[in-house]
């Protein structure tokens, strides 16, 4: 019912209580936060975790209630087990409780779940467009095909301090490039401007995407244009996270729903029916 | 009594055999599989299928679910894979020793009695819910658990169909809960299990929208305990068939209560989602209620709630 | 429009002219000069003081409020000073300018239209509400709001004793809200008020007993805010008068999604405990969402909720 | 309808968003909160306060719900405005979230609220019994008396561990008393037992008590066996804790209930209807 995505075997996910080592400012809106999870299993680049600090802290507490999505940003070496850094942007009750939690304090991951991106012919050119919350879900991506792919990275957001993991991207040594709306950063205007500039040369090109679905949206019409494969990975609200709730929906253009936590979160763009996501 | 096998855990709901009382939830535990990376399903007392329609169905459009205090709203409407698929591809996939109980909905009487005489006899399925209470499906508005009249026709038709155990689960939509409980037992049913989600609204005054695409809803989570608590209470005072207690359950203490206002087992819900193996951390902690409190059979708390003596 | 003054925040009520829609709810702000020190009256459209019934009332034993996930349960009975005391002692106290609506609660019909003639055509009553749907008073179990022929006499009956403003309080603890609220339309109510506490059981597994001496409670607080507002909405759509929401209001973010539903105006219940002083926060906060939202009478905003094109 | 207390004329409540100064560990189970709130206003000894955390937290939370009665252990200095020291027993969710509090964070506090304390006569010998989370509430007290009257004061616990606040009882230099149950600090037993013992001299003595219900039952006992008045601070749950709630309802031996955020929380114990206080 459905094309298959990604090459690699996964491992199933596990539910864990996870140790926050870190838990610092990440520019002036986000977080990078670092869990030490015990036997974690491994995961691929576009793989996401849900996340909850509430249940956990002392006064157990039922408000806010669901988890939250979050991608695994990385995995990074830590004393005592695994552990993984997940980069989150504050927006609303449930990111303002994670960022709440202190090292030493605990909280629950769910994962790793959802599938992989694809993977690219070797040597092909790529092309990452991220914008907002979307930029941690593409880094670990960016780490995996620099070396096999010519890649170059477009971060977009609406000011300098909305972005994240910046110096991460740099320092892949990869060509990158960074549009904000106010110009505070890198050219003023959309992430999705630099994308039409970056078509222009004819080279074969694969596309991959994440953020807000405005600018998601907006990649997969220049690249249906410029007959460009895209990639999109999708945000969706979501409650459980490995495809129970069926809360995820996500249309499509030929009618119907996938569920972006177990058919994605990584969709072929031509897929979805963008004017029917919220 | 320190050892855990001397507690007796099993409880007999309306027919079906559980080894302990908890169940997962409709809905909320998929087709079962989805769960067994998280846990051994055999933990649990059993689990209750997401409900079947005769033919697969499509659910609703997005956004359908959000969050509430304590509590998220879903209007999923009753997205399935169809009675036949489930039969097929979706049952054979569970592990043996799991016990299954399968749910039926449709929007006609007939249907639905279609969908129970297919699950009627199937190996394997443990017994039947039928779902009379869906609060977001639009059959005109209106529940069939919600008209004494229309739910004795359900269970009447439901109770021709099939000839294993038939628990109805009602909607806590209602104003006398326990004269739908007694229709429940008049038409035959083996049990009644309640209470589902409760019909509710959430507003974005961003958008001057309802957040859901759907619009209603239906409110679950740990909200609706005190709500569903005083249901099965109520249910309790009327009826003697079994009562599977659902709404809000996050933890033994929980499930206990439920037992003690008179539920026979209980169904964990939306606490699926936080913590996959919730089910199963419920069963063992039941269980260590009962050794605290020289309990030799959960069986012995069901409706043993103290009322105030007045 | 960046100035207050610009925003119109005057509502009528069913014939009571409020300043602002901003109400607080009864049995949550006593008499109102408790919380003379937490904040000006004038500030709130007004309130509706404690239910009162024919002679002073002493409540249930204690416990009688516990909490709840996101909510408090409580079981007061309807302790109060009693109309007469009321009207010569509490009322005289409250400041000038005060809109004060009274509320009458009895457990005959007889003595409902007694309570409410004697609270009619006193100065400073702006409005009567009778409150139908005290969920955790034994009369008989059975609650007036919750049988429509009950439901009727009872709001024939108050509406013969009194001329002025009458509101009906609807309890939320039925089969269907807008068909209740048809009744008092019909009845010749001049407005209902919805929702009252949602009645719900408590258990204190440790003891076994219900954590409340009453046993039942009512629920109220952020939790039962997405059945109010699924309530209300369901109202607007069946009655031309105006009518007041109540359920879980902690923000103006909240009173505007009642608005949007439907309601004239709202009540605030259980925050006033939170904190006191909440309803002027909330009034000034439903004046600043219209002037973001270029609107330049709040009334414009009742029953705007746009609904789900299908 | 209700005989009066205390002869201070009492400062009106306020609510206000205090700022976390310190909320340190105070014995094994307890913590001490010092809160600036600006104007707060003056307070008397046995006057309580309403707190609560969960609400004013980034993440606006709903649950645990209602605000927590805490007595206002005494007033301290504090750099910008007026400052309380609040002791307090973590006991379940409310006290725990406290407890989760740091300092920088705020709460809300509604305060000074119930009435004060009775004043007894200049010279007259008082005998102070304090339990559990009691003690919190008698140590205001003590401190107005210890000039003005000729002051015991007589602790109790489960166990050390669970005690607070004895250094501060032992600066102020007045006679004192421990008991524990299992006497892992002063006298192992009951502090009732002290209180029997301290009554058998034959000098004219007041009682002020506070503690577990089952305590002050049996201090009410001890001193109308001796025929000595006794004043019992109650610690029933509250909701509002400013008389509007009805939900704090103390049950009298006339019959009818007193308010005990209202009416007291300090009470003659020989009005109390202690069998059927919960
Ligand atoms: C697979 C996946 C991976 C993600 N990875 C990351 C990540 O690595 N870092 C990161 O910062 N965020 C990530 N997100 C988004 C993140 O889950 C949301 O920002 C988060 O749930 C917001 O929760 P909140 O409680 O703070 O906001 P809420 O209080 O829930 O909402 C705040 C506002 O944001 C809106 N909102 C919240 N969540 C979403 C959503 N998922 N889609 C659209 N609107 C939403 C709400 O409607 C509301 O208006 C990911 C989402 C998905 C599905
Ligand atoms: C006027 C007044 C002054 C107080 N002063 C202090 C103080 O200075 N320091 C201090 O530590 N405590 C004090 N208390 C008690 C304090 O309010 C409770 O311990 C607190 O509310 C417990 O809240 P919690 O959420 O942690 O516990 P909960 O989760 O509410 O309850 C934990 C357990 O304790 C029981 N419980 C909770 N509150 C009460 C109560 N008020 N009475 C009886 N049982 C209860 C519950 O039933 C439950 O079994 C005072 C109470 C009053 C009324
Ligand atoms: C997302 C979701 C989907 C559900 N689907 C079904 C369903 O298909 N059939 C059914 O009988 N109940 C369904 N329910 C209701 C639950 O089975 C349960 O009755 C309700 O959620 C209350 O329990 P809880 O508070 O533990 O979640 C669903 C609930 C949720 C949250
Ligand atoms: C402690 C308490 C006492 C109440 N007493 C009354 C009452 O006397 N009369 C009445 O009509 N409603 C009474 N109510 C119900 C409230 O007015 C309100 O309808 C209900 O609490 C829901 O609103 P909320 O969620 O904002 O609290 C009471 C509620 C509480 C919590
Ligand atoms: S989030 Fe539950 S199905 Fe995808
Ligand atoms: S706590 Fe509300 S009246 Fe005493």
């Amino acid at each position: 019912m459905f094309p298959m995505w990604g090459g690699e075997s996964l491992h199933a996910p596990v539910r864990a209580i996870a140790d926050v080592l870190a838990n610092d400012a990440e520019g002036e809106s986000s977080r990078r936060m670092q869990l030490r999870v015990p036997d974690f299993p491994g995961f691929a680049p576009g793989q996401f975790a849900m996340l909850s600090a509430g249940p956990l802290m002392a006064a157990r507490r039922t408000d806010p209630l669901l988890p939250r999505p979050m991608a695994i940003y990385r995995a990074i070496d830590a004393p005592g087990g695994s552990a993984v850094e997940i980069l989150y942007k504050i927006t609303g009750r449930g990111t303002s409780l994670l960022a709440e939690t202190r090292p030493g304090q605990k909280v629950s991951i769910v994962g790793p779940l959802g599938r992989a991106f694809p993977h690219p012919e070797p040597g092909e050119r790529v092309l990452i467009v991220a914008g907002g919350t979307g930029i941690a879900s593409v880094f670990d991506l960016a780490a995996k095909l620099r070396s096999s792919n010519q890649l170059s990275v477009l971060l977009g957001s609406r000011t300098a301090g909305d972005l994240m993991a910046v110096e991460d991207f740099e320092s892949l040594g990869i060509r990158l490039q960074i549009a904000t709306d106010d110009g505070s950063r890198g050219a003023r205007g959309q992430v999705t401007d630099l994308l039409s500039a970056a078509l222009e040369s004819a080279e074969s090109t694969r596309v991959f995407t994440c953020g807000p679905t405005q600018m998601m949206h907006r990649c997969a019409q220049i690249c249906a244009a410029a007959d460009v494969p895209c990639i999109a990975a999708l945000e969706n609200h979501m409650a459980c996270g490995f495809g129970v709730c069926l809360g995820c929906a996500a249309p499509l253009v030929r009618g119907g729903y996938a569920l972006v936590c177990r058919d994605g979160p990584a969709f072929d763009a031509a897929l979805i029916d963008w004017e029917r996501l919220p | 009594m320190s050892d855990a096998t001397s507690v007796d855990t099993s409880v007999d709901l309306g027919g079906i055999p559980l080894r302990n009382p908890v169940l997962a939830a409709s809905g909320t535990f998929g087709y079962g599989t989805e769960f067994s990376p998280f846990l051994d399903l055999r933990r649990l007392g059993g689990f209750v299928a997401k409900s079947l329609t005769l033919e697969p169905r499509v659910g609703n459009p997005p956004p359908r679910i959000a969050e509430a205090p304590s509590a998220m709203l879903n209007a999923i409407s009753l997205e399935n894979v169809g009675v036949d698929e489930f039969i097929r591809t979706k049952l054979p996939a569970i592990p043996d020793g799991v016990t299954v109980i399968a749910s039926a909905f449709e929007t006609e009487i007939d249907r639905y009695a279609e969908v129970c005489a297919r699950l009627s006899g199937v190996p394997r399925i443990a017994g039947l819910e039928i779902n009379a209470s869906c609060p977001h499906v639009k059959s005109g508005g209106i529940e069939f658990g919600q008209d004494p009249a229309v739910l004795a026709q359900l269970v009447a038709a439901a109770r021709r169909a099939t000839i294993g155990p038939l628990l109805v689960k009602l909607s806590p939509n209602v104003t006398h809960i326990a004269e739908m409980a007694r229709v429940c037992e008049g038409e035959g049913a083996d049990g009644v299990s309640l209470i589902n989600a409760v019909q509710a609204l959430e507003i974005d005054t961003a958008t001057r929208r309802p957040v859901l695409a759907n619009g209603l809803g239906g409110l679950s989570g740990p909200a609706i305990r005190p709500i569903a608590l005083r249901m099965v209470w109520q249910a309790a005072q009327a009826v003697s068939i079994p009562i599977c207690g659902i709404g809000g359950i996050e933890s033994a203490d929980d499930a206990i209560k439920f037992l003690l206002a008179g539920a026979t087992a209980v169904q964990v819900g939306t606490a699926n989602y936080l913590r996959p193996a919730i089910g199963g951390e419920i069963a063992d902690g039941m269980a260590a209620y009962a050794r605290e409190h020289a309990c030799e059979r959960l069986v012995d708390l069901v409706g043993k709630l103290e009322l105030p003596s007045r």
